[in-house]
């Protein structure tokens, strides 16, 4: 929505640091800011614009819109940043089913984009692109860490996830490396908000540990109901639904939850300790997985740019490819898919003072590449 | 003796306890003006209802050129030839009154389902209903919207729709009523005439009128016809008088 | 599958039923007397449950916080009929449509801008906290029992306060007939203001009490409403125990949809796969249900005597 | 000529000027906006044939609306793929038989719901046309083999005899051709003898049954044509954002469809035509001043409601009038 110029305060001390090219460079953010998924574009945009101020670069110019998390405004909103505001990058969708609306027509128009958040397997697999780089996960990671740990504890696991792709690529995820048997496998309804009837069957099926994958408010709303309902069994998810921007509505009935993701506040480097500390002496808050995805994003942008200019496409895909920066969950590099190649960590929700918040307990993969690189032919 | 127009048996309807028709048989014979009435709230109107088929009678028969009407919607019975106006005008207001009696000569024509001729320039639907307003005198008005006509002007454009569809019998609900008198001495004259085309039921309360023209009357009181014949036989019966009038008989 | 998870599912569809009966009442009852369709009403939902979650942070005290989405939620009600709505009740069902259709999107913005992007934290008073044991060996949410104990209250109450007191002999009046009671002196604008401000305070109960169960966020609304919409129509719109009717109904259906589809399905097919295509089912399942119900009964089952 | 016709003229010159004007000075963002506009207009035509003709507020047309759209997305898909349909027959990437399947399928999916629906009136029709979309909305949602929630991309635009389709220019001009040929279909039905019993089963259903047609036939005719209409709007907006999602079956489109007409003014003829124009440029404009855009475009939205009944047209041309 908001045109941003980004014109950084340590600009000229940084700027003539040797290797930066001087020619503007204009970055299409399109991301949530709208509706009830506000908050992860919100985390999403923070983070990005932080990133980009804290650089100094002021040849960077970020234009910043709103989807309000429909498809069509999205696709409109990808055309008029190509077309009108001739941005030579593409960044912040949120969603998966609004990254498969943008994405290939975008990329087919040779426009880079780099996606923060969103990892649906088709863009990972057949239907991979050159112009596609996957910042943050493929959609399967997180659950095939939390399939992967579920072995170590549990034989007997009921699986529920949303009836939607998104919703299937996790139990999918999830069952590729848990080796146990199922309790049960339960397809809830997208924006559901009600649990009763899933917990009852829980209650029921002699489950030894219960997996769920439901973003967002169902999320919020399941482990609220799911803590109150007498039931004891261990819960245990994929990041998202016990990351900073639910954590505090969850509550206490999040506490002890382990759950998996590719960062965590705690993470030992000096990268992740400098944007802890920045988000936080920024906006008053602890940024989430959301924002440091996109912080790393913001990054590896700035990092390609030293190295190349936006307007030479195959130097700056080389470079972009070389994943030549400092991220904050550690070790980060590109499979042949210009997808992730990183660790998958398993957390522990707890209190720090009267904040919720993760810490890490395992590492469930090192080194973890996603299931559908080999069909990608690039 | 004729085969009548229109044959009502033994019609009953209630509302929870209300007898609104009780037992009604009455009929219609060519070229007649029977008149149908009744103080207010004797179910006059449930009873036009129940013919042009907007109401279901609870049992009863009802019989039209000698076909049984039951099963039959408001729409199959004005195929028919039922030709009816309402108490209360029931016109498409936003149309012009030429339009509004247009839309019962295609209706008669059954030529609803065109799709791409426009009425206003068709001939055949904009003579033979300019003709039908210029009989009930409205043929001035053609172009007023049925909105902006006044009272009188509406009954009118009423009756023209329903000679418009061809109709082999009338049902006319109060057509005088709101008319001054020397709209309602007009229509009356029309009505007189109007029989030899198709005989009308006529439901009115303008005495001097239905004495005028009714060939036979029926009274119905508390949904029950306490009498049928002609004018003078009504005048002078002792019932009538007494529902009526309130007579000691 | 045993008896007990039966009877808890059965509680479950209750429980939402009783949940829709709140947001129902109102809907069916502003339309019933001034035959109006609001489609803020998820709004107000809304405004209930931010309310609550605002004090209860605020305050520390649930009880303070369900008072003040009452309050809240009657008062944005009350203002929102003396701006907005009082225009409309003249209009066609097509102006009331749009006009509170702009209605959500200023109310969920607004709410956005006031609270922020991220969902409130709202939790259910320690002394409806935990579970209580069922007949037949199973447990069952205490606060759960409690929503469907408000209900009953609820229900009891528009009943006694619509067949008992003058405002109900109004409101009963303002159905059959407005300008029968214009006439009669009773002043119409503010019973109506006093009706939307009472619908408003009902859905405004039913966020709150939801509220605690699950996300309290931008866009709430939306999903109860509709769910409300489908349960008056069942019910027959403008009659109260058509809306009590339809939306246990529409509870237990919806509920034992999710829970019995699936399973039936796995007879015939792999378990993965039966329990896609149940939930696909069951969330088509109510919608069904309706079309079946108006297809045979045009006006609900409890219609009003028009 | 009538003060109406003039505004129409200017309102159709204007759609097509801007485009032509952008594609000139090298700004073809503005054809995809132009193309918007006339696909949205194009579906609120169809939705104007039963709503503003006929009066029945469907709730709902964004069904048909999705429909189009995946019957324009699954074919593409199938011929992009080269795996035929269904017992051998293939896909197909031809925008004119794309547009043929659109049209049927919804107008045979139409008539059952249409059959059903107009048994009710009023709000209860308004919410069962409702329940008919929000059926069709979750199936498409939970149904796996089309992309389920995420939707189905198109990764080529398909294809026209003898037009380029990729470039904007032209795929413009085929939307605002329909668009036109579609305004021409209103004007005539309109018009028709069809039309003048549509238009009474609105004003006066009883009269209408009166001279003895039956109000549930013309009825459920428009509401058939009506969801062709929308439909065909669907595939050409399918293939403007080479992309189909449920979203475009959410009971959100379905309002947005409603608001277009109010906005531009019921019954009109060019009302969808300057309510999707207005509506487009409201949303791009706000959208680039604030990201509480949502809340402008309320307040304007209710502002219109309140004060400027008619709408766009009822302002630019007085009000209805009626042969």
């Amino acid at each position: 929505m908001k045109k941003i110029i980004a014109a950084g305060i340590f600009g000229l001390s940084l700027a003539a640091s040797s290797l930066a090219y001087a020619e503007p460079v204009k970055i299409g953010v399109i991301t949530t800011l709208s509706g009830g998924g506000a908050g992860l574009g919100v985390d999403m945009r923070d983070a990005f614009t932080l990133a980009m101020k804290q650089s100094g670069n002021k040849d960077v110019e970020l234009v910043v819109e709103d989807d309000a998390q429909k498809p069509e405004i999205a696709v409109q909103l990808a055309e008029k940043m190509i077309q009108s505001d001739k941005v030579d990058l593409l960044t912040g969708i949120i969603w998966s089913n609004l990254a498969m609306a943008v994405v290939p027509n975008a990329v087919a128009q040779d426009v880079i984009y780099l996606s923060p958040n969103a990892g649906p397997s088709a863009l990972a697999g057949a239907k991979c692109n050159k112009n596609y780089f996957n910042v943050a996960y493929q959609n399967d990671n997180f659950h095939e860490a939390m399939g992967q740990y579920a072995n170590k504890d549990y034989k007997k696991t009921f699986i529920l996830a949303p009836n939607y792709p998104a919703g299937k690529d996790s139990l999918t995820g999830f069952k590729r490396y848990y080796k146990g048997e199922l309790a049960g496998e339960v397809y809830t309804q997208v924006g559901q908000t009600d649990y009763a009837a899933e917990i009852a069957q829980i209650r029921d099926s002699g489950a030894d540990s219960v997996f769920f994958f439901l973003p967002g408010g169902m999320g919020i709303s399941f482990m609220k109901q799911y803590a109150q309902s007498g039931v004891n069994i261990p819960v245990m998810g994929p990041g998202f639904s016990f990351d900073q921007d639910i954590l505090p509505a969850v509550g206490d009935a999040a506490l002890g939850v382990k759950n998996s993701a590719s960062w965590s506040k705690d993470l030992d480097n000096e990268a992740n300790k400098a944007f802890v500390e920045a988000f936080q002496a920024e906006y008053k808050r602890l940024p989430s997985v959301y924002a440091a995805q996109s912080w790393d994003t913001a990054n590896l942008i700035l990092a390609a740019l030293s190295k190349a200019s936006v307007k030479d496409k195959d130097a700056f895909r080389a470079a972009l490819k070389a994943a030549d920066f400092k991220s904050v969950r550690g070790e980060f590099a590109f499979n042949t898919n210009n997808h992730p190649v990183q660790n998958i960590y398993v957390r522990e929700v707890v209190k720090e003072g009267d904040v919720l918040t993760n810490k890490i307990v395992a590492t469930a993969f090192e080194h973890h590449k996603d299931a559908y690189a080999e069909q990608c032919k690039m | 003796m004729v085969e009548p127009v229109l044959e009502i048996r033994d019609l009953r309807k209630t509302f929870g306890a209300l007898k609104a028709t009780d037992s009604v048989s009455l009929d219609l014979r060519p070229g007649e003006i029977h008149a149908l009435i009744g103080p207010n709230g004797a179910g006059k109107s449930t009873l036009i209802h129940q013919i042009s088929g907007s109401f279901r009678p609870d049992s009863g028969t009802i019989r039209f050129l000698g076909q049984d009407m039951a099963g039959l919607d408001m729409a199959a019975r004005a195929r028919l030839g039922l030709g009816r106006s309402f108490q209360i005008s029931s016109l498409a207001q936003e149309f012009s009154a030429l339009r509004n009696v247009m839309l019962a000569v295609q209706a008669r024509q059954g030529t609803s389902f065109r799709f791409f001729r426009p009425v206003m320039s068709d001939k055949s639907l904009t003579e033979p209903a300019m003709a039908m307003l210029e009989r009930v005198g409205l043929a001035g008005r053609a172009y007023v919207a049925a909105a902006e006509l006044s009272h009188g002007e509406r009954r009118q454009l009423e009756i023209a729709i329903a000679l418009a569809l061809g109709s082999r019998a009338f049902l006319f609900d109060e057509p005088m009523a709101g008319m001054g008198p020397e709209g309602s001495k007009a229509l009356t004259k029309f009505l007189d005439g109007l029989r030899h085309e198709a005989p009308i039921l006529l439901v009115e309360h303008d005495m001097d009128a239905v004495f005028a023209l009714a060939d036979r009357i029926s009274v119905l009181v508390y949904g029950r016809v306490i009498a049928t014949g002609t004018v003078d036989q009504i005048r002078n019966d002792p019932e009538v008088r007494r529902a009526y009038l309130g007579e000691a008989a | 599958m045993s008896i007990a998870l039966l009877i808890e599912q059965l509680l479950n569809g209750l429980q939402l039923g009783v949940m829709l009966f709140l947001m129902a009442a109102g809907l069916t009852l502003i339309f019933g007397v001034m035959g109006l369709i609001n489609l803020a009403h998820g709004s107000l939902y809304m405004i209930g449950a931010f309310a609550c979650a605002a004090v209860a942070a605020a305050t520390g005290s649930f009880w303070i916080g369900l008072a003040a989405s009452l309050v809240a939620a009657a008062a944005a009600g009350a203002i929102i009929e003396v701006t907005v709505i009082r225009r409309l009740y003249d209009r066609d069902h097509l102006d009331q449509v749009l006009a509170t259709f702009a209605l959500i999107l200023i109310f969920s913005e607004g709410t956005r801008w006031l609270f922020g992007s991220f969902p409130l934290y709202l939790d259910i008073p320690s002394l409806l906290q935990g579970a209580v044991p069922l007949p037949g060996g199973g447990q069952y949410q205490l606060y759960r029992l409690a929503i469907i104990g408000v209900g009953v209250v609820v229900a009891l109450g528009l009943y006694l306060l619509i067949s008992r007191t003058r405002l109900g002999m109004r409101i009963r009046a303002g159905e059959s007939d407005r300008e029968m009671i214009a006439a009669l002196g009773v002043d119409i604008r503010t019973l109506y203001t006093v009706v939307f401000a009472l619908g408003a305070a009902l859905a405004g109960l039913a966020g709150a009490l939801v509220g605690a169960l699950q996300s309290v966020q931008v866009g709430m609304g939306e999903p109860a409403l509709i769910l409300a919409f489908v349960v008056i129509v069942i019910g027959g719109i403008g009659s109260i125990k058509g809306a009590l009717f339809g939306a246990i109904l529409v509870g237990v259906v919806d509920t034992m949809g999710r829970f019995l589809l699936p399973k039936a399905l796995a007879l015939m097919m792999p378990a993965a796969q039966a329990g896609l295509i149940g939930a696909a089912l069951a969330s088509m399942l109510i919608y069904i249900v309706m079309a079946l119900i108006l297809a045979f009964r045009p006006s609900g089952l409890f219609a009003a005597q028009s | 000529m009538s003060r109406e016709t003039i505004v129409n003229i200017l309102l159709a010159l204007l759609l097509l000027a801007v485009p032509l004007g952008a594609s000139a000075m090298g700004e073809p963002f503005y054809i995809t906006l132009a193309t918007r506009i006339a696909i949205l207009a194009l579906a609120a035509v169809g939705l104007n044939i039963a709503l503003g003709l006929g009066g029945l507020v469907s709730f709902g047309h964004a069904a048909f609306f999705g429909l189009g759209g995946y019957a324009a997305g699954i074919l593409a898909t199938h011929a992009f793929d080269g795996v035929p349909l269904f017992a051998g027959i293939p896909g197909t990437a031809s925008m004119p038989i794309i547009w043929l399947v659109a049209v049927v399928v919804c107008g045979l999916i139409a008539l059952p719901i249409g059959a059903i629906s107009l048994r009710t009136t009023g709000v209860y029709f308004i919410m069962i046309t409702l329940a008919f979309a929000q059926m069709i909305y979750y199936f498409a949602v939970s149904w796996p083999a089309y992309g389920g929630e995420d939707g189905l991309s198109i990764y080529v635009r398909n294809e026209f005899p003898g037009v380029n389709t990729t470039q904007p220019l032209s795929y413009f001009l085929i939307c605002y051709a329909v668009l036109m040929a579609a305004l021409g279909l209103f004007w005539l039905l309109r018009g028709s003898r069809f039309g003048a019993a549509l238009q009474a089963a609105r004003q006066n259903a009883t009269r209408l049954a009166a001279v003895g047609i039956t109000p549930f036939n013309v009825r459920l005719i428009a509401f058939a044509v009506s969801a062709m209409v929308t439909g065909l709007a669907g595939a050409l907006f399918a293939d403007l954002n080479k992309f189909v999602s449920p979203s475009m079956l959410s009971w959100h489109m379905s309002g947005e469809l409603i608001v277009l007409i109010i906005l531009g003014g019921k019954g009109r003829l060019f009302g969808p035509v300057a309510g999707a124009m207005l509506y487009v440029l409201i949303e791009y404009a706000l959208g680039g001043i604030t990201e509480r855009w949502q809340f402008f475009l309320g307040l304007i939205l209710l502002g219109v409601v309140l004060f400027a009944r008619g709408g766009l047209l009822g302002l630019l041309a007085g009000k209805v009038r009626h042969g």
